[in-house]
């Protein structure tokens, strides 16, 4: 399905896409939208996968350079060490848009991603919420070295410290792998028996958590006082399905979706020598203009609950809302 | 074939059929011949010698023998029965037992469960029954008089506790048939004489040996038959009686008459400043208060039974071992102690105990192991220039008489007697004003034994002083006095001339004064 | 190395035997050499919280280790035949991996739904025994190095489930997949009982029969066991493919108890597992340690992991801590174990 | 084997050596056993992508290779003694890590400010060599086993990047730091020719010196080199903290070249790193193998990426394919180099 290296289609502009991983729900999803919007927009993509590390992303880079690429999407993990690649696209008048982070130098034609901030105070205000403002709540942690884990750690804990001082947070790295996950929260669920809320910063600890519930009897219905009220982040077709039935209480949908849509979308708009300004788009999204040369389109990032009300000031979706990607996956 | 394959044993007239009996044996390792169109015939009852130079292919003939490997081509059978498949081991095992050349102990296994390897006692669950393995090995070992607890790791057995483990484990099999591939080699002359009392007691009791030695004197003293293999090939088989000494080295070497060695006269000169000197060497558990001289010209032997410190008091003149006591000096030269480049700085050639340990490095070359302790012979700067380090090696190759195809060739591909020989020849290679070596001639053949002590005594007559550690009496016979060492003390002095038992006696720590 | 014997009276060795171990040999204090590192790390973590010793947390720590445990089993067993085996991890996760993929209906679980539920564990031991398999072919046949060649295959195995899979989750698996790592016996997680008596069953069988002595043979000397009459190859084989076999087993474990294959499943866990057989006295020479030894090294490093959970030390310097403490315990348990180490 | 003496005239050796190599020993030969391999790798990756011959393309693989290259060169110095060096990953981030933390600007760059920007390299190279001191102790002076002893300072190291940098990147780094990285000489990236100076040097050391003929004696029988009289301790020293230093020098070129040190920073290297020593002929068990091997192993497998890259293999497949092409180079490369191998 995907081009290779045939004719070099003048109306059909070569375009590099890097995948930083190919390991997670959620970069799956979008590499396999990436090929459809790619079709449908009229792009020739060469497509590599950088396995999350940044040399060998900047690697691709040169590798896309040697092909020829009129325009490159990215999304680097590393926000700082791609400033160089970028500095190499940019004497090579390459566009570049990156996808999911915001390098931190170097300009790019358009940064298209949700706010990762966002996510983590929209998990604060739904459990702060749910909990009345006490109790204890875990947080499983990214990796350390993720910046979009940072961000979604500080600001979680920036929000819980604000609104929810009487919420006591049992913050745990946790390299973004299940088993570790699982083994932290279970040593304090036991310390701790009372703990009433889990915010998991990505689907990749959402089985794992359930069992665990499920073997210390904490499963129940969420009018149970022993009701463990479980935020997931990602939403993929897994967690909305656990929504509706009661097992998760809520996600933040990042979407993949619109990440490669837009993606690709901004990049064919930059070669063609297309320029855009701060300000609301006919996406029900926002551009910021975030430093000089960098804008960014804010893509929304909807809470979903069961219920689809409000939490805190925070809106949320219903599970099985026909705009999540999530459920219009394949 | 210069003889037929052996009649052997004429004067015990046999009907039985042969217990072993190998016909047309070749086996050849990728582009070696091992053995070519070989074969041996032991007859029951028969205590039957084997001997040929390094790399005969005596020991291939055991692991044919023993079902270890399969011939390429010919025949083995056992009393006139074909031979049993190679998986079958507890058939080979029940036909023959055997000390093999190369250990087989396991050192990180204890000493009774090296004896009873894969035959262990189980109990009624099916389990092993680790105590009465325990009992069994310690009635075993007190058999042999070896003072070892079975429960011990066999690594920490000394050489020649971990030879007879070898040999009691052996014999413990009940086979009527019984090789031993050099058993003697590790051992010392009192263990060695105990073996033979164990071999004569089983000979008595009608079983059959196959003996493998390069210790000529130990065929003559136990054996009643004699094959004598070269070049892969089968030579001679012939009653002992019937073979001299020099007619057996003919037969090995394919040359007539070994020619005796003449006694060099070299020029000791005792005035002149000492080779080495060495003053209250003392080591809390090796040796105590050592001193002596040893001048220019001299060859001094340091006898002792194993365990006696004749090796560590070797050691620590080069640098290998630190002495809690006392001071070396060689060539007028104090050299610091525990280091082994200041000694050889000051002038010392090394040959250590046991070449495969201490000797070289099996994948390095030949001329490279050669070389490997003059560095500064072989180019400016810590360079090596491969022209001059294969000109030194060619030196030494032709001086020494090495037999290797090419400098380049790793010492691994060499046969024993030569791989002594570049561990020789390194001791050499740097014109050295002292000497030591330690059993030097150990598992070499007559032949190159003799060349071996030869060059020692040339390099004496060119001034070097010689330090020989060994209880070889060939080794010690070209010595100009020997120092006799008994738990660890120098008991005996004894110069030129000395007769076997007198020096044997000394080294056993009996005082012949008395 | 056999020839390592230098003075040829080793008296004294025989007299501090005497001192420390009497009647004890040294080799089997050896394996008791982690003890008082354990003890000491029960006690810091008592005073560190009172909820340590508590059964629920001790449950807790061996649960979690149990999956983990099974693979240093098996990589025990392989390292004292003095070979090696890093696929482990990636078996681990591609077993599961496979049987779900094969088994799991097509749509959210993103299987292909092509076998009934029932067929997943074996599979799951199949795909194990065929990798098994494999490396022995390489390895005993071949000749091949093994630490080449079972890296080649953690790559290609790790690939090959981040291929099947998408790099997405498995969920929805089949019941039979979730029993083992879900289900409780008379109150305590079905996969401690399962690595428990795998590890009794592993010391018995090491420490009492012929077969299992025949791997310290063989790891000892293989020419000597050849000689022994012990058919090595054979030995080789068994220990290679049971060693993939336990792998996929304890994949089937982590599986059942998260109730999910991710595609990254393993990833990383030999460097866990080399740790913990290492620290427990095995060998890489092969011949040395013993099943009780490994055990004690694995549990020595979940009982520290667990215990700077609940000290809440920050999470950035956990990594730093956790690994000083690796070391430091390595560093006692060697001095404490004696001589210089191989 | 110790015992394996060829027969005195081993003439049909020669014979054998005469029909392949010539005056060429085959030891030599054996390190040209990748050669083909990469020559076929060129030609399928001409076919794939006309890209791939051109010198941007070569260089990019160069340029990309040249960091991991010097931990290849650190390696096989230390595998050629018959030691082990894990740590080396860790090392790679944490020099130019500590360097980038003392020295960045507090602020956005998540230093300290604490030394002038000239100082970057010298603690880079000073941390890589406290490390190896550190190590070379544990080994040498106190007898540990170098497998453990660096495996624990490779979980060390790493969690004290983590700690450092509390999982942030470094960036603002000074221009010291960025130098080596960035600039070319002569139209080709500095980096790259650092890297291949070092290897020439290394080539030149190990072949024609007798500081390198001493590693291979080391490496061979530790024993028999002592008895030589070569200062075996020092070499070994020389060694382990040469190799640090490397793999410090390796990190300040990446970080160069990336503009910023990551808190990940090498993790998972070392694989790369064996797997290439280990193709490239180098044992495990010390005394064997060349740079020159060493070099083709790393080239090997850095082409096969590229051309996998200019493919664009499916993303979920690149791992397996990557994995199985590894495999096969190392089947081939060791049937063509014959004999089983150790
Ligand atoms: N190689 C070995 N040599 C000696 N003992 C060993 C060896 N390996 C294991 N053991 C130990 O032997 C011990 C069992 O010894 P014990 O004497 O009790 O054996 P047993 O088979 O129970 O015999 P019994 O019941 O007659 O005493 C165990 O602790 C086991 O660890
Ligand atoms: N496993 C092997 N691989 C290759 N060559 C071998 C092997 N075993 C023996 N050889 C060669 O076969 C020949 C015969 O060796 P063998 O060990 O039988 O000699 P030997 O007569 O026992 O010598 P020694 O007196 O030194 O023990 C030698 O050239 C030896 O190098
Ligand atoms: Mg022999
Ligand atoms: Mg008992």
């Amino acid at each position: 399905n995907r081009d290779s290296a045939t004719t070099a289609d003048s109306s059909k502009p070569v375009v590099g896409v890097d995948y930083p991983r190919s390991d997670t729900d959620f970069w799956n999803s979008f590499i396999k939208y990436t090929p459809q919007f790619g079709d449908q927009l009229g792009l020739t993509l060469k497509t590599t996968n950088s396995q999350n590390d940044v040399a060998k992303l900047t690697a691709n880079v040169q590798t896309f350079m040697s092909q020829g690429v009129k325009g490159v999407v990215m999304a680097p993990q590393d926000t700082a060490a791609i400033a160089p690649a970028l500095d190499q696209l940019a004497a090579k008048k390459i566009p570049v848009v990156t996808v999911d982070t915001r390098p931190d130098s170097g300009s790019v034609a358009m940064v298209v991603r949700a706010d990762n901030k966002a996510y983590g105070t929209k998990a604060c205000q739904f459990l702060g919420t749910k909990l009345a403002g006490k109790g204890k709540v875990v947080m499983l942690e990214g990796g350390l070295d993720s910046i979009n884990g940072r961000d979604r750690t500080d600001a979680f804990n920036e929000c819980m410290k604000t609104n929810y001082p009487q919420i006591k947070v049992f913050g745990e790295a946790t390299n973004w792998d299940g088993a570790t996950a699982a083994q932290k929260l279970q040593t304090d669920l036991t310390a701790n028996p009372d703990i009433r809320g889990v915010y998991m910063e990505s689907s990749f600890a959402l089985s794992g958590t359930l069992q665990l519930l499920k073997q210390k009897n904490l499963l129940v219905a969420p009018d149970d006082p022993k009701h463990v009220f479980v935020v997931s982040n990602d939403g993929i077709p897994e967690e909305l399905k656990d929504i509706a039935a009661g097992q998760i209480d809520a996600t933040v949908s990042q979407p993949a979706d619109l990440y490669a849509k837009y993606a690709l979308f901004y990049v064919k708009a930059a070669i063609a020598g297309q320029t855009f300004k701060p300000g609301p788009t006919d996406h029900n999204s926002t551009i910021i203009q975030v430093r000089d040369g960098v804008l960014e389109d804010q893509l929304s990032a909807p809470l979903v609950t069961r219920d689809g009300a409000t939490y805190g000031g925070v809106a949320s979706l219903k599970s099985d809302d026909k705009s999540l990607w999530g459920n219009n996956l394949g | 074939m210069p003889d037929a394959p052996a009649r052997a044993g004429d004067g015990r007239a046999t009907e039985d059929p042969p217990v072993v009996q190998a016909t047309g044996v070749t086996k050849k390792y990728g582009p070696t011949v091992a053995l070519d169109d070989a074969g041996i015939t032991v007859a029951a009852g028969q205590t039957h010698a084997l001997v040929g130079r390094n790399g005969a292919g005596k020991s291939t003939l055991v692991s044919i023998l023993t079902g270890l490997q399969a011939p390429d081509e010919g025949t083995v059978t056992f009393a006139g029965r074909p031979a049993p498949g190679l998986a079958d081991r507890d058939a080979w095992r029940r036909r023959v037992a055997c000390v093999y050349q190369k250990s087989t102990i396991i050192p990180a296994l204890t000493v009774a469960e090296n004896l009873f390897l894969n035959r262990y006692d189980r109990g009624g669950t099916g389990l092993i029954k680790w105590s009465a393995l325990r009992r069994r090995a310690a009635e075993l070992l007190a058999a042999w008089s070896v003072d070892v607890d079975p429960a011990r790791l066999a690594g920490d057995l000394s050489v020649e506790q971990r030879q007879f483990v070898e040999i009691a484990r052996a014999l413990s099999f009940g086979a009527r048939f019984v090789i031993l591939d050099e058993p003697t080699a590790q051992l010392d002359g009192a263990a060695i004489q105990r073996l033979f009392g164990r071999i004569r007691d089983l000979q008595a009791q009608g079983v059959t040996f196959l003996f493998i030695s390069h210790h000529l004197q130990e065929i003559y003293e136990i054996c009643d038959v004699v094959t004598v293999f070269r070049d892969a090939r089968h030579i001679v088989t012939a009653p002992v009686a019937d073979l001299p000494r020099s007619g057996l080295v003919a037969a090995m070497t394919g040359e007539n008459a070994a020619t005796e060695r003449h006694d060099r006269t070299r020029t000791i000169d005792a005035a002149g400043p000492a080779a080495l000197n060495v003053d209250a060497l003392t080591a809390a558990d090796a040796y105590r208060d050592i001193s002596f001289r040893i001048a220019s010209g001299e060859i001094v032997g340091l006898a002792g039974a194993a365990g006696s410190g004749r090796t560590e008091v070797a050691e620590t003149i080069v640098g290998l071992r630190v002495a809690a006591a006392g001071r070396v000096e060689i060539a007028g030269r104090h050299a610091r102690p525990g280091s082994v480049p200041d000694a050889l700085a000051a002038g010392a050639g090394f040959v250590p105990q046991d070449r495969h340990h201490q000797g070289f490095v099996p994948d390095m070359s030949v001329a490279d192991n050669g070389t490997l302790s003059v560095p500064g012979k072989l180019g400016p700067h810590g360079f090596i220039d491969g022209r001059r380090r294969d000109a030194l090696a060619a030196g030494m190759i032709e001086n020494l008489a090495i037999k290797t195809p090419s400098p380049q060739l790793p010492v691994s591909g060499l046969s024993g007697g030569n791989q002594q020989k570049v561990v020789m020849a390194r001791a050499l290679a740097d014109e050295p004003r002292l000497l030591v070596l330690i059993n030097p001639t150990a598992g070499i053949d007559v032949r190159s034994k003799e060349f071996l002590l030869d060059k020692v005594e040339q390099t004496a007559q060119s001034g070097a002083g010689v330090l020989i550690a060994s209880d070889e009496l060939d080794d010690l016979r070209v010595c100009d006095r020997v120092l006799v060492m008994f738990q660890g003390r120098v008991t005996a002095e004894i110069g030129r001339g000395w007769h076997d038992h007198e020096l044997v006696a000394a080294m056993e720590g009996m005082n012949l004064d008395a | 190395m056999p020839d390592t014997a230098l003075a040829e009276t080793p008296a004294p060795v025989a007299a501090k035997r005497g001192l420390i171990g009497g009647r004890v040999p040294l080799a089997r204090l050896r394996d008791l050499a982690l003890v008082p590192a354990i003890v000491i790390i029960a006690i810091v973590g008592q005073i560190v919280s009172p909820v340590f010793l508590q059964p629920d947390n001790l449950l807790n720590v061996l649960q979690t280790m149990s999956e983990i445990a099974l693979l240093v089993l098996a990589e025990t067993m392989i390292l004292i035949v003095k070979k090696m085996d890093l696929s482990l991890e990636s078996t681990m996760g591609l077993a599961p991996g496979v049987a779900a993929w094969l088994v799991v209906p097509v749509g959210a679980g993103h299987g292909l739904g092509l076998l009934p539920g029932g067929w997943a564990i074996p599979v799951t031991l199949a795909v194990g025994a065929l990798v098994g398999v494999i490396n022995a072919m390489l390895i005993i046949r071949f000749g091949l190095n093994g630490f080449i060649v079972t890296l080649g295959m953690l790559i290609v195995l790790r690939g090959a489930l981040t291929g099947i899979s998408g790099g997405q989750t498995f969920f929805h698996l089949p019941p039979s997949m979730l029993y083992l790592g879900t289900t409780e016996w008379f109150g305590v997680p079905a996969s401690i009982w399962v690595c428990l008596t795998l590890f009794a069953v592993a010391i018995v069988v090491l420490g009492w029969t012929s077969f299992g002595r025949s791997l310290y043979a063989i790891g000892g000397n293989v020419d000597a066991a050849k000689a022994a009459g012990i058919r090595t190859d054979r030995v080789l084989w068994i220990v290679i493919v049971t060693g993939s076999v336990l792998a996929a087993l304890a994949g089937l474990l982590l599986s059942g108890r998260l109730a999910s294959v991710a595609s990254a499943q393993g990833n990383g866990y030999i460097f866990t597992v080399f740790a913990a057989a290492v620290i427990g006295g095995i060998s890489l020479n092969g011949g040395k340690g013993t099943m009780f030894g490994a055990f004690t090294g694995i549990l020595l490093l979940f009982m520290i992991q667990n215990v700077l959970t609940l000290a809440g030390i920050p999470a950035q310097w956990i990594g730093a801590l956790n690994g000083l403490i690796i070391l430091a315990a390595l560093i006692v348990s060697r001095i404490t174990g004696g001589k210089v180490q191989d």
